[in-house]
């Protein structure tokens, strides 16, 4: 039987019907249209389903789409502001941290949820942060310096 | 006439000789001259097959030319991922 | 199939007392089970909403951790990671920084693999299980929750509500290390969780050491205590160690690695496990 | 060579400017093949083979048929057998007679949700008669083994050997006497080795929509790195004019080779067409790994010696190569690129190409290359330690160069060997202390590149910007390097082009993009295209001045009038001439239609520092420099990336990554957990070299940079090994209980 799941996505309230047992990522693709969120392997293996949920970050394909009831869901879609993207997403572009672009949503949503913890991750933290988001085209090179590169920036213009 | 060098899947049907000489002005010759010459060939060169004329690698050109003296090479149709 | 989510204890224990259901905490583990059809549940009871599982209680006797705190929770717990660090060592092995938004080291237990991270450094640290059930509750040391692979001591509408340790003796130290061949995102090949105690002249007066993924559930090789108990952990105990721990050791050749490769390691894991416990409990 | 090239200074070319298809990507926006979706659309999914190797008795689809919401099922009666050369790929798509793999596709259906699909996959029945199967490639070819394909027999192999054989092909290379050279040596080493077979492991699974009518038309959109490819095959195997299949490539998340074929897309336009309705396909996961194309595996032995100042006197290597379960092993590619860095006197390779009961090979990165290179470069890397000669020094006294022989039969043009050899020795990477416990390899590798058909179109607006159209799927930046390049050719800035890769009704034919080929062929077609357009729009300036069309020329974006006659007119921007078009003449377009050719051979040369854990068998990368000749770095960072990628790829493979089959013929590891492609906490950052020796085949001089990237780090990473051990390592992946092993036992 279909459940009636009120939730928050992104700051705006949503609300969808679902199966027991569809996924929080089945949810947010199929039933909000908000396709940002990628699956690459279904089984919480890759990280290109990250969101956020209630401050922590997850594998949207590792949630019920019913457990978000009441709760608050932030995906890639809830980054930029209009035009203006987050220094983030500007780093990715200027680093060519990106070849594909298809894990780009979870890296980002991961990498944002690192940097609102930790303003000053080192290369270390960065990479083992990091480490449950795959990507298959960059060697994660340009990736891990976009990040350490918007941390400083953020800093820089934290204490300007 | 213009040498050609085969490889060596293909020197079967060839005799063993590596490399024969073909009357042909340009690689499309050298394919029809080579099925010709040695019919049991011919499904190989109809499956594709990659030429080199002077180091220069080839997959779909019938018409580039081939001299005498060219260095033509049959090969193995090239591919990549 | 449907979707419950009880918000008290005894609530979740009759609904799993019904048939086809299963208890949902992190659900890293059931969802991929799903997933793949290995499992088919007809009910799933999310423990999540329940607000007595959501925390960590700290009293004079030690620190009881509810079945829906996730990894990511536990290593916020700054009392716990002092006195326990050989747990958080275990549990933040679970997975991923997502997966660690998750998974519980409750649901971790009664998954039951014999290479679940935190199970072997529960049991070192002398963690038990609260069962809570349609017959009231029960405390179980951890190491007799799993039975086997996938096979728990749980019954029909049973289910952990938290683990609790002890706060730990003066001098005390933990680890818990695995090998993977990966940094991250991988399951033990073969792991080791080890708590000991020292006296004030640096002697080992008591220590527990746990093997995992190298059986069809953890192993607590006494053997492997005796070698370090009234040692200083020089060289010749920590071979002694290695060697009781290889011995132990019942490992199969599987994808992950092969039964020689896993009782090699596990004794190079124990001595360095023990080497790592040892200078926490000098509070190095 | 077209003069300028080497002199040439790019105004815009070799800049790095932000990705156009950049915004849409770090937002969310941009489509790739899962997130389309269509009114009324079902959801397909594939019944696949659990046995390695069986005999299809019956299948029943009369439940599965019969159970409400479903809407189509197919089995291979759908795909009718036609001589039109898909043979092997119609019974790739979905089994025939036989399931040939653990993965096989055996039926389909269309159903109104996934859960619908999935229970009517259950209810198909299908009775199996189970075969005995092989799975590895040096058991296949005993006389003994279990035939795939009763009427192969090896082609290119004496008479003699005519009789039902799992080798489906002998490739042989070379020339002069191996024989004698080794007989000529001071120094011989000879060892065999095996590798794994490795997945290519891009993130995003394969996906489709079909939208097909019965009368046989309509749209099918899918990740895919050829839509002219998937419409060929879709349409052939469903027998449909090429023309009433249009295919739009969606953004494609990674593909490596991997989506060089179809799967699922004639799946969903069969089911699509019969269910009267749209129909999607993503495959999991674990179909990805189970029934996709992961490369061969492989068991090369590899003989070489030198005399003892370090000159390579003869070389042998036989490579046996399994791609699944159709004939395709790249063999003949790997026995090419076996020696092809090397100046031999004496040199043969000789390639088997052999059928197993594994999921079909699919092209990987520099295909066949990687393999047999590991095994040729540790040799050699063995023997310049066994005359303890540096090893950077022995390969450059035994480098290809400009006029070399190749052992695969061409003789080379300009080549980048030689410098890349060298400027890695100049990096101070190659002089930097090592601690111990530490080793230092390096190992050198080819690629072929190629071209192919090319059709682009370049059309200019009223204002004065420039619509690109390419038909090559831009897989890793691409679009930014045909803007880069039309802006250069056009005299405009980067940001007045737009480029698109455009559907297979709107342009020409293109080839997959493989190969190394489309910054080459694309590039070559746009540079041709913006050429073809400048033409008009110098013939429209000398129409708006009166003057003959010979007398104007281009320069930095304008048409100016030249020679004595010419006249005295201010010169016309590209954005006044554009303006003016309807009045003279109208629109004003570039077209180019061509088969690139001259795409111009590749080397790369990689040195890798590792950390061997002695007592666990783990090997840490503690730092990684991959030097490689681009030829001409369009967007310097997106060589970069294809440099690191490729040798990150290089080194999971080396390190873990491989394709473990049970004894039951089934995959073990269909998964992204047992799968072990390396993760960010694995990795040092690694150091890039770009070298610019240019392609005279190109009118920039760029060459493939995609697919050498992966040929050296197995090799590396072994010969690293060996110097931090002393162990040579003869098996990939050199997981950590293979590096155990070796080391207990050395």
């Amino acid at each position: 039987m279909a459940l009636h799941v009120k939730t928050t996505v992104n700051g705006d309230s949503a609300e969808f019907l679902c199966e027991p047992d569809e996924t929080l990522l089945d949810a947010l693709r199929d039933r909000l249209g908000l396709t940002g969120t990628k699956e690459g392997c279904g089984t919480g293996d890759c990280g290109a389903c990250s969101v956020v949920l209630d401050g922590r970050l997850v594998c949207s394909c590792l949630v019920l789409a019913a457990e978000a009831e009441g709760r608050s869901v932030h995906t890639v879609e809830g980054m930029a502001k209009g035009e203006e993207l987050t220094t983030l997403q500007r780093k990715f572009l200027e680093h060519a941290a990106l070849q594909c672009g298809v894990c780009t949503p979870g890296f980002l949503v991961a990498a944002e949820a690192l940097l609102n913890r930790n303003p000053d991750p080192t290369e270390e933290q960065v990479r083992y942060w990091l480490a449950g988001n795959l990507c298959r085209c960059t060697g994660y090179d340009k990736i891990v310096r976009a990040v350490l590169d918007t941390a400083r920036e953020m800093r820089e213009h934290a204490h300007a | 006439m213009v040498k050609v060098r085969i490889w060596g899947g293909l020197r079967v049907h060839t005799g063993g000789e590596a490399e024969v000489e073909v009357d042909a002005q340009d690689l499309r010759g050298v394919v029809a001259a080579l099925g010709a010459r040695y019919p049991e060939m011919k499904p190989a060169l109809e499956g594709g097959v990659s030429m080199s004329i002077d180091g220069r690698l080839y997959t779909n050109r019938w018409f580039e030319k081939v001299r005498p003296d060219s260095e033509v090479v049959v090969l193995p149709r090239i591919v990549g991922g | 199939m449907r979707y419950e989510a009880p918000s008290t204890v005894a609530a979740a224990a009759a609904l799993l007392a019904e048939p086809g259901a299963r208890a949902l905490a992190g659900g890293s583990d059931l969802l991929v089970q799903m997933k793949s059809g290995l499992a088919e549940p007809e009910i799933i009871v999310d423990l999540k909403r329940i607000a007595a599982l959501n925390g960590i209680r700290e009293t004079a006797e030690g620190f009881t951790i509810g079945a829906a705190v996730s990894g990511a929770a536990l290593r916020e717990a700054k009392a716990l990671r002092a006195a326990w660090p050989g747990l958080i060592d275990g549990s933040k092995l679970i997975g991923s920084t997502q997966i660690q938004g998750r998974a519980t080291i409750a649901g971790n237990l009664c998954n039951a693999s014999p290479a679940a991270d935190s199970v072997p450094a529960m049991a070192a640290c002398g963690a038990v299980a609260i069962v809570t059930g349609p017959k009231g509750s029960r405390t179980v040391p951890v190491e007799d929750i799993p039975t086997g692979p996938g096979k728990t001591s749980l019954q029909k509408g049973e289910l952990v509500e938290a683990i609790r340790l002890p706060k730990p003796a003066p001098r005390t130290g933990s680890a818990y290390l695995r090998f993977t061949p990966r940094t991250e995102m991988d399951i033990a090949v073969a792991s080791v969780g080890i708590a000991l105690t020292l006296d004030e002249g640096g002697t080992v007066t008591a220590a527990k050491v746990v093997l995992g993924a190298v059986g069809p559930k953890i192993i607590i090789p006494e053997a492997a205590a005796r070698a370090l108990i009234g040692t200083k952990a020089d060289a010749a105990a920590l071979d002694a160690l290695a060697a009781a721990c290889s011995a132990a050791a019942t490992p199969i050749d599987d994808k992950r690695g092969t039964r020689e490769f896993r009782q090699k390691v596990v004794g190079v894991l124990a001595r360095r496990a023990a080497e790592k416990a040892i200078e926490r409990a000098k509070g190095k | 060579m077209p003069k300028d090239i080497a002199t040439r200074t790019f105004k815009q070319v070799g800049t790095r400017p932000l990705r156009p298809d950049g915004i849409e990507k770090v937002t969310g926006r941009a489509r790739f093949g899962a997130d389309f979706s269509l009114p009324g659309m079902l959801v397909g999914k594939i019944l696949r083979s659990p046995h390695a190797h069986a005999r299809i008795l019956r299948i029943d689809t009369s439940a599965a048929a019969a159970l409400p919401g479903v809407k189509a099922i197919v089995t291979a009666k759908d795909f009718p057998e036609a001589d039109d050369g898909l043979h092997d790929i119609r019974m790739n798509v979905m089994a025939r007679e036989k399931a040939l793999y653990d993965g096989h596709a055996v039926a389909a259906v269309a159903a109104v949700s996934a859960a619908v699909a999935r229970e009517a996959l259950r209810l198909i029945r299908v009775d199996y008669e189970v075969l005995p199967h092989v799975t590895d490639v040096d058991e296949a070819m005993k006389p003994t083994a279990p035939i795939l394909h009763p009427h192969m027999v090896t082609a290119h192999e004496s008479p003699e050997a005519k009789r039902p054989t799992n080798v489906a092909g002998k490739y042989e290379f070379g020339h002069g006497d191996p024989e004698a050279g080794f007989r000529k040596a001071d120094h011989v080493v000879a060892r065999t080795f095996k590798v794994e077979a490795a997945h290519q492991g891009y993130i995003e699974p394969h996906a489709c929509v079909a939208n097909i009518t019965s009368d046989g038309q309509g749209d099918l959109w899918c990740c895919t790195q050829g839509h002219f490819m998937v419409r060929a095959i879709s349409a052939g195997l469903n027998g449909m004019d090429l023309s009433k299949l249009r295919v739009t490539a969606s953004e494609i998340g990674g593909g490596f080779g991997g989506k060089t074929t179809v799967y699922i897309e004639p799946v969903a336009v069969a089911l699509s067409r019969k269910a009267g309705k749209p129909v999607k396909i993503v495959m999991t996961r674990d179909e990805v790994f189970r029934a996709t194309g992961p490369t061969h595996s492989a068991s090369i032995d590899v003989k070489i010696g030198a005399t003892k100042d370090g000159r390579i006197t003869g070389a042998f290597a036989e490579l046996r190569y399994q791609g699944g379960a159709f004939p395709g092993s790249l063999a003949d590619m790997g026995a090419m690129a076996a020696f092809a860095c090397y100046d031999l006197e004496n040199v043969r390779s000789i390639g088997w190409d052999v059928v197993t009961n594994r999921p079909k090979l699919a092209a990987y990165r520099a295909p066949s290359a990687p393999a047999v290179c590991f095994a040729v470069e540790s040799v050699i890397d063995e023997l310049a330690r066994k005359m303890g000669m540096d090893p950077i020094d022995f390969r450059l006294k035994n480098a290809a160069r400009e006029g070399t022989l190749s052992s695969y039969g061409p003789t080379y043009q300009a080549i980048g060997l030689e410098a890349t050899l060298r400027a890695l020795k100049a990096h101070p990477h190659y002089k930097a202390p090592l601690k111990p416990g530490q080793g230092r390899g390096v190992a050198c590798g080819f690629w072929f590149n190629f071209g192919g058909q090319t059709c682009t179109s370049l059309n200019i607006g009223l204002d004065g910007t420039v619509a690109l159209s390419v038909g090559t799927p831009d897989i890793g930046g691409s679009r930014a390097s045909m803007c880069l390049m039309a802006a250069e050719e056009l005299g405009i800035p980067y940001d007045k082009v737009r480029c698109i890769v455009a559907d297979t009704a709107s342009l020409g034919y293109n080839d997959v993009t493989d190969g190394s080929r489309v910054t080459f062929s694309s590039g070559l077609a746009t540079i041709t295209a913006a050429r073809n357009a400048i033409k008009v729009m110098c013939a429209r300036a000398a129409a708006i001045w009166g003057i003959p069309e010979d007398a104007v020329e281009w320069v930095d974006g304008h048409a100016r009038p030249t020679g004595p006659n010419a006249g005295n007119f201010p010169p016309l921007s590209l954005a006044d001439i554009a303006a003016q078009s309807h009045q003279t003449g109208g629109p004003i377009a570039g077209h180019c239609e061509v088969t690139a050719e001259g795409a111009g051979v590749s080397f790369g040369a990689h040195l890798a520092d590792v950390e061997v854990d002695r007592e666990t068998g783990a090997v840490k990368v503690l730092r990684y420099t991959v030097a490689q000749d681009a030829g001409k770095a369009v967007h310097p960072a997106y060589v970069e990336g294809q440099y690191q990628g490729g040798a990150v790829q290089g080194i999971g493979w080396a390190l873990n990554e491989e394709y473990v089959y049970g004894k039951d013929g089934r995959l073990q590891n269909p998964g992204f957990l047992d799968y072990r492609i390396p993760v960010c906490s694995d990795l040092p950052m690694i150091d890039t070299l770009i070298l610019e020796i240019p392609n005279p085949g190109h009118p920039y001089g760029v060459r493939g940079v995609g697919e050498t990237p992966i040929v050296p780090p197995m090799a590396t990473i072994a010969n690293a090994i060996a110097s931090a051990t002393g162990v040579r390592m003869t098996h990939v992946p050199m997981s950590p209980p293979r590096v155990l092993k070796a080391l207990s036992e050395a």
